[in-house]
């Protein structure tokens, strides 16, 4: 088991700050798109569930950047990060959200079922772990299909538990496939803490045990997430089969935008909060010698980008109800012969 | 009696029968926080955590473990907290608790109630918003239990949870706030009896869950019409009450089935083929069907809209079931 | 034309296809081995333990994995065995294959077969013997086919293997012995399309699956009493052919659905229901339907005939259909 | 992980013969009821498939001396030795392999629902992995009962695949429940190696990723499970909670009685069978002191015992077909409403 921590360039001060300014941008996104989502929803505009992934931007920024336009990635209900990391367009997520029109399903699937598969993001999912045996499919088409992509599903700590993660990852190693499992463990599955949910040492054991090489990684740290997922899908594209990293992680909010999260403590609440991954890649770009002024128009044009977003995709009409009849099959299509 | 939500009843119709029998317990994801609806609110401060059981996110392991647990003197209450999710342990419901008993030539029981709430709940999308109650009522072993007031889901959950057999208990996401009078002290109701709740002379909706609602409101939208319609809530699927619906259509010749679900091989088609094959002769109007159209269920709110029988669409099809038909 | 078995015809399915585009494969327990009926025997050696792929005793990751290599540019052919097994996937099935392409508003295809073998088969028991394809008609998104013939066996595998969505493709495990007629050359035959198997002016019957067997035998049998009985094999549950069967009965008057599933809730219901609906003013009977009791199927053989559709049964149900009846 | 080979009295030729005769004669008698089906089967007696574990007698022989009648036990498909041996009657399984009055479960289940729940046998079961949750849940209702009972879950090795196995492993150690898992290896899953479809290195490390102690068994060596399961399940009495056993064997037979087992070498069988359970256990107790005439009487008494009952339950009548409608449910009862 491999160990990412603080033993990379960022601690000593010299990050490349060419890679991990887009990087910092890339959180702010995500965040200000979190932040504005949840505000809309307070005014009415996102009519589902949203889980927030506040605070845990780092996993989603760290591992993106290391795939490629045609690399694939499977998420969960906790998707917007990575949907945007993966390189979504953030008004036609937000259209998504808001219910309307140009939303990247359609207005069919909300925040749970958000996808781009015209960028590889191959869908949130609302069962938990139900992406896992997926992921291994698509990473099983492109063995087949001989193509060099590769394929990272990301789940949460509660996943763990289900079945399908066995059955998943033992699959995935059977066949040597090319896919990064991803365990994004903030510590809680809904309002239980995992851990007393979890037998024996958790993720990298369980993937160990199955074959899969698998690292623990601080999943505040950025630095530390895009050095184990530069490691893990190199690997990858070598050949060498499937791997997992377990990122630790900490989600702000709770486990909806609505649900106060009055089961644990302040303390600790606040604890995680000064753990930010955004703050801390800030801390490190700074000592690397970016300008308090770079650092704050990257935060400014994240926000702006997104409070434009958000006001667009308000703006935009509903879509047409006859399309609750497209899409559904084309055999026995239910817009020919719908009762 | 006194004013009850639906949800409120249900968490008394468990916290009654833990109290009485101590055999009793539930389980499943979160419930020591309540549930994810609050439906076990304040349960594990008053029973321990042994008997309202947090468990891993393990719907297998969840329906197998209550199979075994009932089977081994105990009552287990299974929370599947979606009935979608309960799509992750069919196996455990459908070829094991539902089997075990007959499989094994009735050496044991497995007295369990799993509950799944089912249907559409405001933008919740095609994985949290099924009604997939056909599916059970097709499986032997099974009793299939779909209350639609307070009142009834008190009575019958308390009455599941007393039942010998496995109920699949299907309570509405949409009726949680739901308030009405509920009895005060003891209040079982029977499962496989249907309740009239309300009469009529020209026409016989037969309906369940959520669906009774639209259904009351169109019954008196038509009263004022001079349409009588007689509005069957069936309670329970399995065993559904036939003679209460065949009397009803036997008297009024006319039968209109309301569901939620997808009308095709939906639980209507049940109630429609059986009065059909038995009322033929009595029918004054070919029996009818209102359900889903065969879509998955939207997030978009005109979308999601699509697959919402409402009370209007039930006066319409009333209307044009009462007036005189030419033969075709 | 050249005689063939269902098995054969099911396998020469599979082999063209592959043949044909090389996206196909198919992935299921001990395929290498031919499967466990012999349904893939040769084909590993054919095409390579790639495109012929043995798995790990993980269904839900078999069902799973081939929603995700549907997405990706490939078309899989899942092995479930048994359908019982498919109940270990149904998540995979339900939530994720068919609900996937509306649910990402149309973004992309989920082009796969899902074989899983359906019915009695000696003394099998109650895990080993189940009908359920009733429930994946009421599920959105699928496609559900059960072919009764040879000829039916390869045709419509091979369009199941060309359509684009989601296919439930249920072969009846006591027909893999039967033997018929098969055409040489490229044969499909249309999704969504009956077949009248056997013409007749008195009645109806609407079957599928293995029961068009007994069906024919008993209106052979009814025709030598100058009973004129139609058989119509649906061969595809969804979309099922409704102008055929509205047809047939708009001629005959007289509906019969044979089916071995559990008759409640089962798919004879819908279109029993169906027909009641659009032809109540035509029919010189009331529909009827004939299935299985709701019992679990068992493993001697004396219960287990009971839950037996027989030709017996067929006939002397016709019989009591086309007998004059008095207005109840 | 603990390791149990040889390293036990038997080696050394003092091992308790009082203990190891009646273990000898349970041995023989499971080979002969086995044998018997098998031939009945042949002869059109046995309708529905068998999966006979001839070559495997000593997990079943091992282990279910260990526990009381109240002691619960699960099996598989292949569990007509784990049934005899928690002391199921012989005639009574025969009858329900026959599917004749009399059967354990009247004739309903047949081999594969083989159960004798008088003795604490709570079933065989048709779908592979499914009585892993089962047995969790029935160790569940012990520790909720606080009765004193343990329970026992034997699988095969193609189990610990499927997802219900880390399920219910999880549980078992999350609610540290008293169920010691035994992991049947005979190296198959049907016709297929179970190695070539499982990831890592197997069941004990899977076991042990989920926090559970694990021991791998020679599974032949009946003296070595007898004394892998004493300790384990000795701790699970202790209340230190679940355990797991990896037993290895091998089935001489296919994998139905039908089953030619063509895809493995003749020579690998034979190997096997020179390791046949039972003789080794016979050269253990030869070594003891136990005279060949003694050895020789077990063996004729046990198939005396299972050709008579073989005999009685092929002379039984067929249950009553109204049967078929009673044991289904007490509401909505077919018996009163079928159709
Ligand atoms: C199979 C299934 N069971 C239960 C749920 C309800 N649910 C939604 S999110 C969640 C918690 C998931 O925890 P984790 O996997 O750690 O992800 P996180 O929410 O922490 O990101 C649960 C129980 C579900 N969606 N699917
Ligand atoms: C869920 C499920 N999938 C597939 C099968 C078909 N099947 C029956 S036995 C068997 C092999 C099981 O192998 P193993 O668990 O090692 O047990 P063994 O037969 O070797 O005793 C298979 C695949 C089944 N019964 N259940
Ligand atoms: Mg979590
Ligand atoms: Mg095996």
């Amino acid at each position: 088991m491999t160990q990412h921590t603080a033993e990379h360039a960022g601690a000593s001060g010299n990050l490349e700050t060419g890679r991990f300014l887009p990087i910092l941008s890339l959180m702010w996104r995500i965040r200000a798109f979190e932040e504005l989502a949840i505000e809309a929803q307070r005014e009415g505009l996102v009519l589902g569930a949203i889980h927030p992934s506040i605070g845990q931007e780092a996993v989603a920024a760290g591992i993106c950047p290391n795939l490629s336009k045609t690399d694939l990635l499977l998420s969960t209900h906790r998707g917007h990060g990575h949907t945007l990391a993966k390189g979504a367009d953030p008004l036609a997520m937000m259209r998504e959200l808001f219910g309307r029109e140009g939303g990247t399903c359609g207005g069919k699937g909300g925040s749970m079922h958000i996808a781009d598969f015209g960028v590889g993001m191959l869908g949130a999912n609302g069962v938990v772990g139900a992406n896992i045996p997926i992921a291994t499919g698509a990473a099983h088409a492109l063995k087949l299909r001989r193509a060099g992509e590769v394929v990272v599903c990301i789940f949460g700590d509660g996943a763990i538990n289900r079945g399908p993660f066995l059955e998943g990852l033992n699959w995935a190693r059977v066949f040597d496939l090319p896919v990064l499992f991803v365990c994004e463990d903030n510590g809680f599955s809904a309002t239980t803490r995992t851990r007393s949910m979890t037998g024996g040492a958790g993720a990298t054991a369980r993937a160990e045990s199955l074959g899969l090489p698998a690292a623990e990684v601080d999943g505040n740290d950025v630095l530390a997430v895009d050095a184990a997922a530069r490691t893990a899908i190199a690997a990858l594209r070598a050949g060498e089969g499937p791997r997992l990293m377990h990122c630790h992680t900490y989600r702000i909010t709770g486990h909806t935008a609505v649900d106060p999260a009055s089961y644990r403590p302040e303390a600790e609440v606040d604890q995680w909060r000064r753990r930010c991954p955004i703050a801390r890649l800030e801390a490190g770009l700074r000592l690397a010698g970016v300008s308090d002024e770079e650092l704050s128009r990257t935060r400014q044009e994240a926000w702006d980008e997104m409070r434009a977003i958000s006001a667009e995709a308000s703006a935009t009409s509903w879509p047409d109800a006859r399309g609750a009849f497209a899409d559904v099959q084309d055999m026995g299509n239910p817009a020919e012969r719908a009762f | 009696m006194s004013m009850t939500s639906y949800l409120e009843a249900g968490r008394r119709a468990v916290m009654e029968e833990m109290q009485r029998d101590e055999r009793v317990w539930a389980l499943g994801e979160d419930l020591g926080r309540g549930g994810v609806f609050g439906q076990y609110k304040g349960l594990q401060e008053m029973f321990g955590d042994e008997r309202i059981a947090d468990t891993p996110i393990s719907e297998a392991c969840i329906m197998g473990a209550a199979v075994g647990a009932a089977m081994t003197g105990t009552r287990p209450v299974v929370e599947m907290r979606f009935s979608d999710f309960a799509l992750c342990a069919v196996d455990e419901l459908v070829n094991q608790a539902a089997k075990a008993r007959f499989m094994f030539g009735g050496q044991m029981r497995v007295p369990m109630v799993v509950r799944e709430p089912i249907g559409m709940w405001r933008s919740s999308a095609a994985q949290h918003s099924q009604s997939l109650e056909a599916w059970y009522a097709h499986i032997p072993g099974l009793v299939v239990v779909a209350p639609a007031t307070p009142a009834d889901n008190l009575g019958l959950l308390k009455t599941a949870i007393r039942n010998e057999d496995p109920v699949v208990y299907m309570e509405h996401k949409n009726l949680w706030a739901l308030e009405g009078e509920v009895p005060e002290g003891e209040h079982l109701v029977p499962l496989g009896k249907a309740e009239v709740a309300r009469e009529g002379v020209d026409l016989t909706i037969v309906t369940w869950s959520a669906m009774r609602h639209p259904c009351l409101k169109a019954a008196e939208d038509l009263s004022a019409e001079g349409i009588g319609v007689e509005v069957i809530d069936l309670r329970t699927l399995w065993p559904w009450d036939r003679e209460a619906v065949l009397a009803s259509v036997g008297k009024t010749g006319r039968l209109l089935v309301v569901q939620e679900a997808v009308s095709v091989a939906g639980f209507g088609a049940e109630i429609a083929a059986s009065v059909a094959e038995a009322l033929h002769y009595r029918l004054r109007a070919p029996v009818r069907r209102l359900g889903a159209p065969r879509i998955p269920v939207a997030y978009a709110p005109p979308l999601e809209d699509q697959a919402r029988v409402t009370d209007k669409a039930i006066t319409d099809a009333v209307r044009g079931m009462v007036v005189p038909q030419t033969v075709a």
